[in-house]
């Protein structure tokens, strides 16, 4: 049996088997997308397209813009019909600027072309074309992937590390993506790690998805490519633990994964590559898992990026009961939506529908410190602590007891028995510090500005003061001069 | 839109009042085998426990104007007055229990702002605050042999427990272990003869035919409470096993030294309140540490701290104040003993970076 | 009587004499704890408390005449940091912080009379004389002195709406 | 050797300075809001207690008796106290100004803390050899660092607890000063 590395960490009741029976089904042309323009971490994209023109499938319609940011395609040819608000998908319910498409049914191609020989490319090129394709990481931080792989081939890494984990409930996108497309997956693998140059790589896969296991097994046969079980305990997807557990390599506090020679990509990520290289494919859909027990249908849907979540629910299945809660992502770590007229984008690894006993919701009562959290913690942090000193107001201490180091993956208030907030309390006194940050480096700012206006304004009053000097100087002597010419006479 | 709801949309099914309601189940075994024991009084005495514990917690709630009846669902105040009822006399007067859970739900968990807001464990700080203040009403004990012989009948129970029959109480009285060991021995008398005549026996004592508190005599009944605890996970191993270890090695050392003089561990393990204290009182997790290595040190500081009381102090049992003392400790020993973050070193820098590869497992 | 005097004040005087050579070995420079806090202000010279300048609010609450939230566009920051560098607590309810706000002008009021952007004490209004004038966030502190001068009251203090990026979670109500 | 152990025992735990004796309270209430201050407020009086005990026998027993000034001990005691408190400032300050900046106005205190003088006043009416009043002084010193480090963990937990407004910070912190001192009680007798 492997070591257990991850300390901590929870077991949630897994409902995979809802939605892991049947094939990936591809979905339909919806009569509208809506490409949001915030699809990935960092600043969004500028649009390059205006209402009314046509574009065709996979054309670039916004640029990415500054250094962490990602271009967004077009999902299929059509016609831009708006360019407006609409809401995000985030818990917030604000809006995010949007490009409205209307497919023309054609689904003709822009001209696209491959990457020919890729192993013969300079790494540097691989990187560029995928920044190109507007990649980013699909696990669902949405991290831009080209600037990943930049950063870790300058720095050097030994280890490609594909994170086959996908350790939140209900989600098993990634689960069924390893059984039908491992070849492709393998490949993508395979370019990534001539693009970062890693000596090895290791794809880690949890042990309650045993055919996919088995098939990335038998696709990696021969490409010295490692696929290894871990244990399937929540968080073992998350970057850090499944790191420890691969490689015994304990990543440093608040230092990228690259400082330690690793670098580690979500498995779909890895197969969006292949489909960029081998056929100049841009990043226009994704693998989305629609599950949760208030649906009738269950299933894994290759949706094109812009679809409406109740465009999706409509075609794919209807509702069972009325759901009590809507959820992008997993159960553990996802957002709560809205409403359903929100567009699919890079990041929606599921769309769930769960119902009042799925969600189990209780009353919040006071803690006992009975540090059932402190255990679950994968981090070894405080969770009791630091959400009694938050409460007070005092989220300084907070930071001394290690929030930054927290992940948020939730494995504390899914323990509490008195069901807390405390990852809502954490993420509230993140917010707050990053807040007080900004404060601070702005007023450092305004004090420089001040300090300028007030040089200015001193020496302009010195200026004028000289001036005056000058002109009273001068009509002193002119009245001097003509003095002198008027008594000679 | 209503606010946002946050963070993991799932919850593991663990609850308060669950864990509540299995301590409570752990611990009528020996109560009941108590009841049967010291007869009517004794269940009288355990009645006005709860009840007036109840009426503090609510009356309290309704001063700080909390939802009384959530609060008082939770069954806090009920192990409270409950593991207080254990400690206290088995025929005590109802004024002793009345006031104790007073001191315990009032004084030392309410004004602190409720359930998870007291610094000290409810139940030992009122017990030593009635040690103190009625030493002779904490300490009047029944032997159970007179009563399983002559049960009082439900009226006499009631004037005993009311206070007006003093002589029907001294006809059953009987000195525990712990009082006839420390007095004697304070008379230089050996301990061998001492324990002869007075026919002690560990199995006797295990099923508790010796005098003692309420519900400390059957460490048999409460050793199985604990342990279904423990299988139950509402308890962790460390502070039981740390109790145990701090009470008994000291008296096995101390019993090889100076046998004459020392009572042995299985002695100090068995009488008084150690097997009730390791199982029910050090674990209560309000007032013990958030770290495993931090209960266990907590559950040494205990049985280190009842053993040299018991044995040097002039009280016969010194688990109350034991715990009272670690309790005063834990702020301590939280802020030193700290799980390691990931990432971090002990001390709470980042580990270094790749030249020196940190290839350590993960360490729990 | 002599006796009961002459040695008391021979251990005084050899007492005192130690205690100089001391303070001489262990002598320390006294920072000047006013100099400290005129850092921490955002020095904008806004006069919103009541002083004419940071510095002389500095001196007052180095001396202890201002409590540590004299500062209002300092906000609960820079309170917090004065009141840990006096080693004072901080009674957090005098902070009046309804949130951050921004000067904003309303396009069709503005006649371009430059009156603003000669009062900013950070040059965060940029325009010329009967020119759209406009606000730079980065550099406006809030001060509200120029929607003092404004004659057509087309500049206000606005507090600042969270977008999709700059939204955070709200305390949970327990 | 033993009954000096046994003498550090008694005074440090069984007779506490603070909990038993009820001397130096004014420190207790006033330094304990945060650890590190109790901790360097404990460390500071310590070695003010062990050098007052020191210099007050020495005093008493080679200046005041010789020259039969018994009645002006308690001015001179308070002298030395005096002058190894204003080097322990300085001392202080010097090393570490964060622990001068935390404890503030209660260093200089603690010449009035009446654990201090109380210690060398009761070496001398004990009639302490030297080395039992030294004893005796750090033995009381180690009593007091330590229910001042635990009563400041106990007010930092309480710090940030729910408290009810009606009892928050000083009543609540003597509410648990109380409990501390019957928690201490259980020491009576002990050696």
């Amino acid at each position: 049996m492997f070591k257990q590395a991850l300390r901590g960490g929870v077991h949630p009741s897994g409902f995979k088997e809802l939605s892991n029976q049947e094939a990936i089904k591809r979905f339909p042309l919806p009569d509208t997308l809506y490409l949001s323009l915030q699809q990935h971490l960092g600043a969004p994209a500028t649009p390059l397209v205006k209402v009314g023109d046509r574009v065709r499938k996979g054309q670039l319609v916004a640029a990415s813009q500054g250094m962490i940011s990602a271009p967004v395609h077009a999902p299929t040819s059509g016609r831009v019909t708006a360019l407006a608000e609409h809401t995000a998908p985030h818990p917030s319910g604000l809006p995010v600027l949007v490009i409205s498409l209307e497919p023309d049914g054609l689904d003709e191609w822009d001209d696209i072309e491959p990457v020919s020989d890729p192993f013969a490319r300079d790494p540097q090129e691989i990187c560029t074309r995928v920044g190109a394709a507007g990649i980013v990481g699909l696990g669902g931080a949405t991290f831009p992937a080209a600037v990943k792989l930049g950063s870790s081939l300058e720095t050097g890494v030994e280890t490609l590390i594909l994170n086959g984990g996908e350790c939140e409930p209900y989600l098993t996108c990634d689960d069924r993506l390893m059984r039908e497309k491992a070849d492709e997956i393998i490949r993508g693998a395979c370019l990534m790690q001539h693009a970062v140059q890693a000596k090895e790589v290791i794809i880690g896969i949890e042990d309650n998805k045993p055919e996919a296991l088995e098939k990335m097994q038998a696709a990696a046969a021969g490409s010295g490519i490692q696929v290894k079980s871990v244990p399937s305990r929540y968080p073992m997807g998350s970057e850090k633990q499944l790191v420890q557990q691969l490689t015994g390599i304990e990543l440093p506090a608040r230092s990228r994964a690259a400082a330690s020679g690793l670098v580690m990509h979500n498995v779909a990520t890895a197969r969006a590559v292949a489909q960029t290289i081998d056929q100049g494919r841009p990043l226009i859909s994704r693998i989305v898992t629609l599950s949760g027990q208030a649906l009738t249908h269950q299933g894994n849907w290759e949706v094109p990026l812009g679809t409406l979540a109740s465009q999706l629910i409509n075609y794919a299945s209807g509702f069972d009961c009325k759901p009590a809660r809507l959820i992008m992502g997993g159960p553990m770590m996802g957002i709560q939506l809205p409403n359903l007229h929100v567009p699919i984008i890079k990041g929606s690894s599921g769309i769930l529908a769960l119902t009042e006993e799925e969600i189990n919701p209780t009353q919040p009562s006071p803690c006992v410190r009975c540090a059932r959290c402190v255990q679950a913690c994968p981090m070894g942090l405080l969770p009791l602590e630091m959400a009694a000193n938050i409460r007070k107001g005092d989220v300084e201490a907070a930071q001394e007891l290690g929030l930054s180091d927290c992940v948020g993956c939730g494995a504390c208030s899914y323990t509490c028995p008195a069901s807390l907030p405390l990852v809502h309390l954490f993420n509230y006194a993140k917010g707050e510090l990053a807040n007080r940050e900004k404060e601070a480096r702005k007023m450092k700012k305004t004090q420089v500005l001040a300090q300028r206006r007030e040089e200015r304004v001193a020496r302009q009053a010195r200026e004028r003061e000289e001036l005056l000097a000058a002109r009273r100087a001068a009509a002193a002597k002119k009245a001097a001069e003509e003095a002198a010419e008027d008594n000679p006479s | 839109m209503n606010q946002p709801v946050h963070g993991p949309h799932a919850h593991s099914n663990a609850s308060l009042s669950a864990l509540m309601f299995q301590v409570i189940l752990a611990l009528t075994p020996a109560t009941l085998y108590s009841f049967w024991l010291y007869g009517w009084p004794a269940f009288n005495l355990w009645v006005v426990c709860v009840g007036s514990a109840l009426f503090w917690e609510a009356l309290f709630l309704k001063m700080f104007g909390k939802a009384i009846f959530q609060h008082l669902r939770d069954g806090s105040a009920l192990v409270t007055a409950w593991i207080l009822a254990l400690c206290l006399p088995p025929w005590a007067p109802w004024w002793l229990a009345f006031l104790g859970s007073f001191l315990a739900i009032a004084m030392i968990k309410q004004i602190f702002g409720g359930l998870g807001q007291n610094v000290f464990n409810p139940a030992m700080a009122a017990r030593v605050m009635l040690l103190i203040a009625f030493p002779v009403e904490m300490t009047t004990w029944i032997s159970p042999q007179a009563v399983t012989s002559a049960q009082p009948d439900f009226a006499t129970s009631l004037a005993i427990t009311l206070g007006q029959a003093p002589q029907a109480i001294d006809a059953y009285s009987g000195a525990t272990f712990l009082d006839t060991v420390k007095n004697q021995l304070g008379q230089g008398k050996l301990l061998s003869d001492l324990l002869i005549n007075q026919d002690y026996s560990l199995g006797a004592t295990f099923q508790g035919m010796h005098s003692g508190s309420f519900g400390e005599s059957s460490a048999l009944l409460l050793l199985l409470g604990g342990l279904f605890l423990l299988w139950r996970r509402v308890i962790s191993w460390q502070a039981p096993l740390g109790v145990l270890l701090g009470a008994g090695v000291p008296a096995a050392l101390a019993h090889f030294f100076h046998p004459e003089v020392y009572p042995g561990a299985a002695f100090h393990l068995l009488t008084g309140g150690v097997i009730l204290a390791a199982f029910f009182i050090v674990t209560d997790p309000v007032t013990a540490p958030t770290t495993a290595r931090g209960r266990l040190l907590f559950g040494l500081g205990c049985g280190l701290l009842a053993w040299l009381i018991r044995t040097f102090g002039n009280y016969p049992e010194g688990i109350a104040f034991a715990v009272m003392l670690m309790n005063s400790a834990v702020p301590v020993i939280d802020r030193y003993i700290k799980p390691r973050i990931y990432g971090r070193t002990r001390k709470g820098d980042p580990l270094p970076t790749r030249p020196a590869s940190n290839k350590s497992g993960g360490e729990v | 009587m002599l006796v009961s005097i002459l040695p008391l004040a021979g251990l005084g005087g050899l007492l005192g004499l130690l205690l100089g050579v001391a303070s001489r070995v262990l002598h320390v420079e006294r920072s000047n704890v006013a100099v400290e806090i005129e850092e921490l202000l955002p020095g904008t010279q806004c006069g919103q408390c009541g002083n004419p300048s940071c510095g002389a609010a500095a001196e007052a609450c180095a001396v202890g005449e201002l409590p540590p939230t004299f500062c209002p566009p300092g906000g609960r920051a820079v309170a917090e940091a004065i009141a840990n560098k006096l080693g004072v607590a901080l009674d957090a309810s005098a902070l009046c912080d309804e949130g951050p706000k921004l000067a904003e002008i309303n396009e069709d009021l503005c006649i371009g009379c430059t009156r603003c952007y000669k009062v900013c004490p950070t040059d965060a209004i940029a325009g010329a004389a009967k020119q759209l004038h406009v606000v730079f966030a980065d550099a406006c502190t809030a001060c509200g002195k120029c929607e003092d001068v404004c004659p057509t009251e087309c500049i206000q203090l606005v507090p600042v709406t969270p977008t999709l990026q700059t939204w955070a979670w709200s305390e949970p109500t327990l | 050797m033993s009954d000096y152990l046994l003498m550090l025992v008694a005074t440090a735990l069984v007779n506490n300075v603070i909990l038993i004796k009820f001397l130096g309270l004014c420190p207790l209430m006033g330094v304990s809001t945060k650890m590190d201050g109790a901790l360097g407020m404990g460390m500071a009086t310590t070695f003010v207690l062990t050098l007052a005990a020191a210099a007050s026998w020495m005093l008493e027993n080679w200046l005041l008796q010789p020259l039969g000034l018994e009645y002006l001990r308690i001015l001179s005691f308070i002298l030395v106290i005096a002058t190894v408190v204003q080097f322990t400032e300085m001392l202080i300050r010097k090393m570490s100004p964060p622990l001068y900046q935390l404890l503030g106005i209660y260093l200089p205190l603690i010449t009035t803390n009446c654990a201090v003088l109380g210690v060398a006043l009761l070496n001398i009416q004990e009639g302490y050899s030297f080395m039992q009043s030294l004893i005796f002084g750090f033995g009381s010193a180690m009593g007091f660092t330590l229910v001042l480090v635990l009563f400041a963990g106990l007010r930092e937990r309480l710090a940030i607890l729910q408290v009810p407004a009606l009892y928050q910070g000083a009543p609540i912190a003597f509410i648990v000063a109380g409990l501390l001192s019957v928690a201490f009680m259980g020491f009576a007798g002990l050696a």
